[in-house]
């Protein structure tokens, strides 16, 4: 299979779904000629010209709100907000808007629309380039919100996406952009709202997101080498959120940790202990049930602080060694 | 008719030959000038109604009521198509009517009931017939604004002849997203009529409180999109203003702006006690400047219409509003064990 | 000691501290001859003019960002969003600039200023007016999330918010603005961080937010005849979270339910959960551990649907019997 | 100097007449003159230095610079107290140095040091200095416009007479903000002073395809807010048009707008290549239009200052600039003890 990087994944993904589909187009500030601030359109331009490739002014509600618009009328828009803190400036598009139209009128419309927006810390871009906000976006019902860890999960969910007929918020992590993996060069799809075991294990399940899947999977590895098998699953979306899975993972392990970058007060790791304990898994569960967030601070400029502001490997074992070996 | 009609607005409305020389040159024919009396007269009971509905405790959410405002939507629609997309914002019963919304389903919506345009779920506010083309109304003010570009976008990928009306107040006018998509509507030469339809407050705010220079039109000229402002309580001018401007759109000229000047009779919304106004200000667009008043008078004057038809139109209209009440309050509650649905597609 | 509504009581709270402290000033739409869309600020214009009840065009963004700069040069603004809902129009003023600003500046200024908003459901308002949004505020370091349920609480927690130096979301409930309670005349103040035990009991430890507080106390009250004795915890602020309150009246019941109106997916409920069995409380919990929050649509218009989108009195009293009964 | 100087300007600079009318109508002194020299040079090997030891593998982060934009900063400053508020956005070195910022702690936190302004928690994006009014600069687009409305109200209120300058770009200028603050400042009549820095293009947007309606200034007439549109690479011609606007405003008669022409030299970010505009059209800027080549030739026709002067002071600024990082250089990160510090006053 073709190797490729998690950004050339999504790129291929909307390259061929643009070329299937023509109601399909993008949106987004300096998506042409620049290909997006992390090149991620480079080349679509050329390809598909300027009516499907539209640059818009810096304007991130408006960009929301004209994608709702075209969505009403039979079009698949892909909107990029260029760095996921500028969502902020669209939420009440997103939220107040798209999230509730199908309800909020009856049922008899819908907003078929995908919008990108790359988030994470680990470019120096200090507390308005840098956050991970999945867990706001997940309090919304009405919203999917999609966020992948490799690149062949990336490309099948956007196609996914795409042809979803609900508001998608797809969120990437731009310091994932040039790992690689493999991807098939054809059409195939991944179910939204089905989470995967990236690798199973039997003494500890370890859920996380984007990134920390990649930390947490590095950290099983090594841990394997001792006889500690972690679980790792990957939920993909964070909404809906497939808690079978993880409940199923932790009744067999007994042990669950949630890993994530996104601020750990108000995080997502909330979500997913609040679903296992107060299910029937409760009764199965050894130890306490550990969530290992970002720190509760903006994300620092200063490279070694930003570093220290979100979960890194050594924590994450640590974390893991503490809740195998009893000592939480 | 509510009996603030006909009194002391002799001064205001024009002569007959003016009216008729106006009517001729607009090609109204007298079906078209009596289907907008008709429109109005619907309109203003539907409005009366909401309100004494409100009165006897029918209504369990909020309400904005546009009597007083009847020309502004009565002229926009006769001026557009039938297919043409409409955004519309929370002051809305008006437009959907004379978009031809179905006064049944309207009600009952009104009344929360699942047989409404929303299933119960939207209420006065969030009204929307997506058949004929009609996008809703917002809750969120100025909400509408920037989707209208999308709407436009979209018909000029697709190359349809439809044009996209969007209609909001003067206190709309000041939120960002005004701003934005004015520019972006210019930028791409989209089929966009934007409507800012000025009834002089926001909430309890006077107009020229809340915006630094009026006309609110003028704003326009920022971005190169051609403009006018009118009288919003002379039916004919609205018309013709919107004629023009729809013209324009549809011929891919881009974009358009029209303000309309116009009153609301009643307060904001149901909490309100007009505090902020004076009872004979009110009094005064009431007696004076009454939209339906005016255009009645052209109507008798020019003898389109005599006394006992205008009448009579008037009782049809009201007619119909005490059927769709009837038809509402007949029809069921969404049934609770529906809650959780709609809200994926 | 007099009577004062909710309403009142914040109202008072704004009176005095503009008598005490010049610095003070109120902005907002409509707050001025209308008196706010809840008549809160009534009557405050004649009293202080037009300079310090500074009624603004209808620009969400701007009058947060207007807080902003004001309280930089050493004001401390006071603005009204009148629903909730809006403060996603403001989100970028609010959460990228003013949370951010005294940490991203190193330390070296502060954002001194309070945002009032009411939230929740319960006026037929509809899915743009009727949303608690408070979780996801909360998820924000730098801000302050207030959140009171009784007049009392409501006055003295509005004092502390605008003394504070950090930017405080101030979250109002509609449904509660008319409930009554004892109120003192004179200046008072109640500490931001602070969790208050409502209501003293051995059986269960149930946390609630602003009306869920009011709700859960009349179930508590009812079931206490059979013998049931559930303490009720209102945490009041919601950012910082007073997480030892909780954790020791856990530790004590053995059992906990956190209800609240918002949205139960991605909620603070998660939070509060994730606090407790990751701490060595987790050692004395007897049964899951639950929680009831609204239900994952946005809020419908009819009044039978929107009572049933939000917990009532009966599924809290259902859902205590069942934990406390071991049935769950 | 960068070796893009003294070519083929002769056309566009005036002559040595007008020139010396000018700066006598504008009493600017020779020793004026020269301090805007010194703070051109001053910013330019900020500049470069910054773009030095980002090749270098030194810096971080992110980083905006501003050569070939230095006449704007310098204009301004020279034009405005140093009480005087100023709110930035991302590209702001230049304005900082220009408002008398230390350059070694301007320096440290370009280096992300725990000597530098914001103890290494913003970085060249977020440097503030709150002793001298420099309240800092923003890596949201337009997120500070909105800010200085509250500044000027509350330097109303307080009945003060520093104003607020709010220096933002030409793609900032279509946020939605910008049209609400606009609004706001011109009903309150607050003491700001907006200034958009257009250097033709967004990150990779230019500004034709960007904004409807050029010049971007005309949009202030929507307000009635008084504007103007100079040659920002004219250090004089920006001063003047400071002058006169800070004037107005100081006088209590509300904001202006001022829109400067000017251009950037480096890519938008570290991460530019560049694409979007032709090698040939930054050559020309560099070549004939560059600030400081133009503003030194008239120093020297003018005789206000020698070749042997010029050429010191510039070396001077550049002493200044590598004194500034060897500081940073050495001074130490931040503590990681403190990783929790500051999130709450
Ligand atoms: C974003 C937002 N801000 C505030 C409100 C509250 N609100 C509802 S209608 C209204 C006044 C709107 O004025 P205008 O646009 O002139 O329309 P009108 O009600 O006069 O028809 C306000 C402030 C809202 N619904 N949405
Ligand atoms: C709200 C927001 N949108 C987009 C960006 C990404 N971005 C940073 S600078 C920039 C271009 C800004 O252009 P302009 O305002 O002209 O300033 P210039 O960089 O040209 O000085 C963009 C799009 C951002 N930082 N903030
Ligand atoms: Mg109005
Ligand atoms: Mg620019």
């Amino acid at each position: 299979m073709p190797e490729l990087s998690y950004l050339e994944a999504i790129r291929q993904a909307l390259w061929q779904e643009m070329k299937r589909d023509e109601r399909v187009f993008l949106l987004g500030e300096d998506i042409g000629r620049y290909g997006g601030a992390f090149g991620l359109t480079h080349g679509m331009l050329d390809e598909f010209g300027e009516e499907r490739v539209r640059e818009t002014p810096i304007s991130e509600a408006t960009i929301v709100a004209t994608a709702i618009g075209a969505s009403l009328l039979g079009m698949r828009p892909v909107a990029e907000i260029m760095f996921m803190d500028f969502i902020l400036l669209a939420l009440d598009q997103m939220v107040n808007q798209a999230a509730k139209m199908h309800f909020m009128f009856g049922g008899r419309t819908s907003v078929p629309m995908v919008v990108r927006m790359p988030g994470g810390s680990g470019s120096g871009a200090a507390s308005q380039h840098s956050q991970s906000l999945e867990s706001v976006l997940m309090h919304f019902p009405g919203l999917i919100v999609i966020n992948p860890s490799t690149p062949y999960d990336a490309k099948g969910l956007m196609l996914s996406a795409i042809r979803n007929p609900n508001p998608v918020c797809f969120v990437e992590h731009k310091i994932l952009y040039k790992t690689k993996g493999e991807v098939p060069e054809d059409d195939y799809t991944i179910p939204i709202g089905v989470a995967e075991i990236k690798r199973p294990g039997r003494d500890i399940t370890v859920v996380a997101n984007n990134i920390m899947v990649i930390k947490t999977i590095h950290v099983a590895e090594k841990l394997s080498k001792e006889g500690i098998e972690v679980e790792v699953i990957d939920p993909r979306t964070l909404l809906p959120l497939d808690t079978k899975t993880i409940i199923d993972s932790v009744a067999r392990t007994g042990r669950l940790l949630v890993v994530h970058e996104a601020c750990q007060t108000g995080g997502w790791a909330g979500e997913v202990i609040a679903s296992v304990v107060g299910s029937p898994a409760f009764d199965y569960i050894d130890a306490p049930v550990r969530r290992l967030g970002g720190k509760d601070i903006p994300i620092p400029y200063n490279r070694g602080l930003e570093m220290a502001a979100v979960p890194q490997e050594a924590e994450i074992e640590q974390e893991i060694r503490a809740l195998v070996g009893g000592k939480i | 008719m509510s009996d603030d009609n006909g009194k002391g607005a002799e001064k205001d409305i024009g002569s007959r030959e003016q009216f008729e020389e106006m009517v001729k040159r607009l090609e109204l024919s007298d079906n078209s000038l009596i289907g907008l009396y008709r429109t109005m007269c619907t309109i203003r009971h539907f409005e009366y109604m909401a309100d004494k509905l409100y009165a006897a405790g029918k209504v369990h959410g909020t309400m904005h009521l546009s009597a007083g405002q009847e020309a502004v939507a009565a002229g926009i629609s006769q001026a557009v198509r039938p297919d043409d997309y409409l955004i519309n914002h929370h002051r809305g019963h008006g437009h959907f009517i004379a978009k031809g919304a179905d006064i049944n389903m309207m009600m009952a919506e009104f009344l929360g009931k699942d047989t409404g345009y929303n299933h119960g779920r939207g209420g006065s506010m969030h009204i929307a017939d997506f058949q004929s083309n009609n996008l809703g109304a917002n809750g969120i003010v100025g909400g509408g604004i920037p989707q209208a570009v999308g709407v436009g976008l979209a018909l000029k990928m697709q190359k349809r002849k439809e044009i996209c009306i969007c209609i909001f107040g003067d206190g709309a006018a000041n939120e960002g997203v005004f701003h934005e998509a004015m520019n972006m509507a210019a930028l791409w030469n989209l089929p966009v009529l934007y409507i800012c339809e000025n009834n002089k407050y926001g909430m309890s705010m006077d107009v020229e409180h809340a915006v630094a220079k009026l006309p609110i039109a003028q704003r326009a000229d920022a971005y190169g999109i051609p403009w006018a402002c009118v009288d919003g309580n002379d039916v004919v001018e609205v018309y013709e203003a919107m004629k023009t401007a729809a013209d324009h759109v549809r011929a891919g000229k881009g974009p358009y702006f029209v303000e309309t000047i116009t009153y609301r009779y009643f307060g904001h919304s149901k909490s309100d006690r007009n505090l902020y106004r004076s009872k004979e200000e009110i009094e005064d667009w009431k007696r004076n400047r009454d939209p339906i008043m005016r255009f009645t008078k052209h109507l008798l004057q020019s003898e389109i219409l005599d006394e006992g038809q205008a009448q009579e139109i008037d009782t049809q209209a009201e007619q119909v509003i005490v059927k769709a009440v009837e038809y509402a309050e007949a029809s069921p509650e969404p049934d609770i064990s529906t809650l959780m649905e709609y809200v994926y597609a």
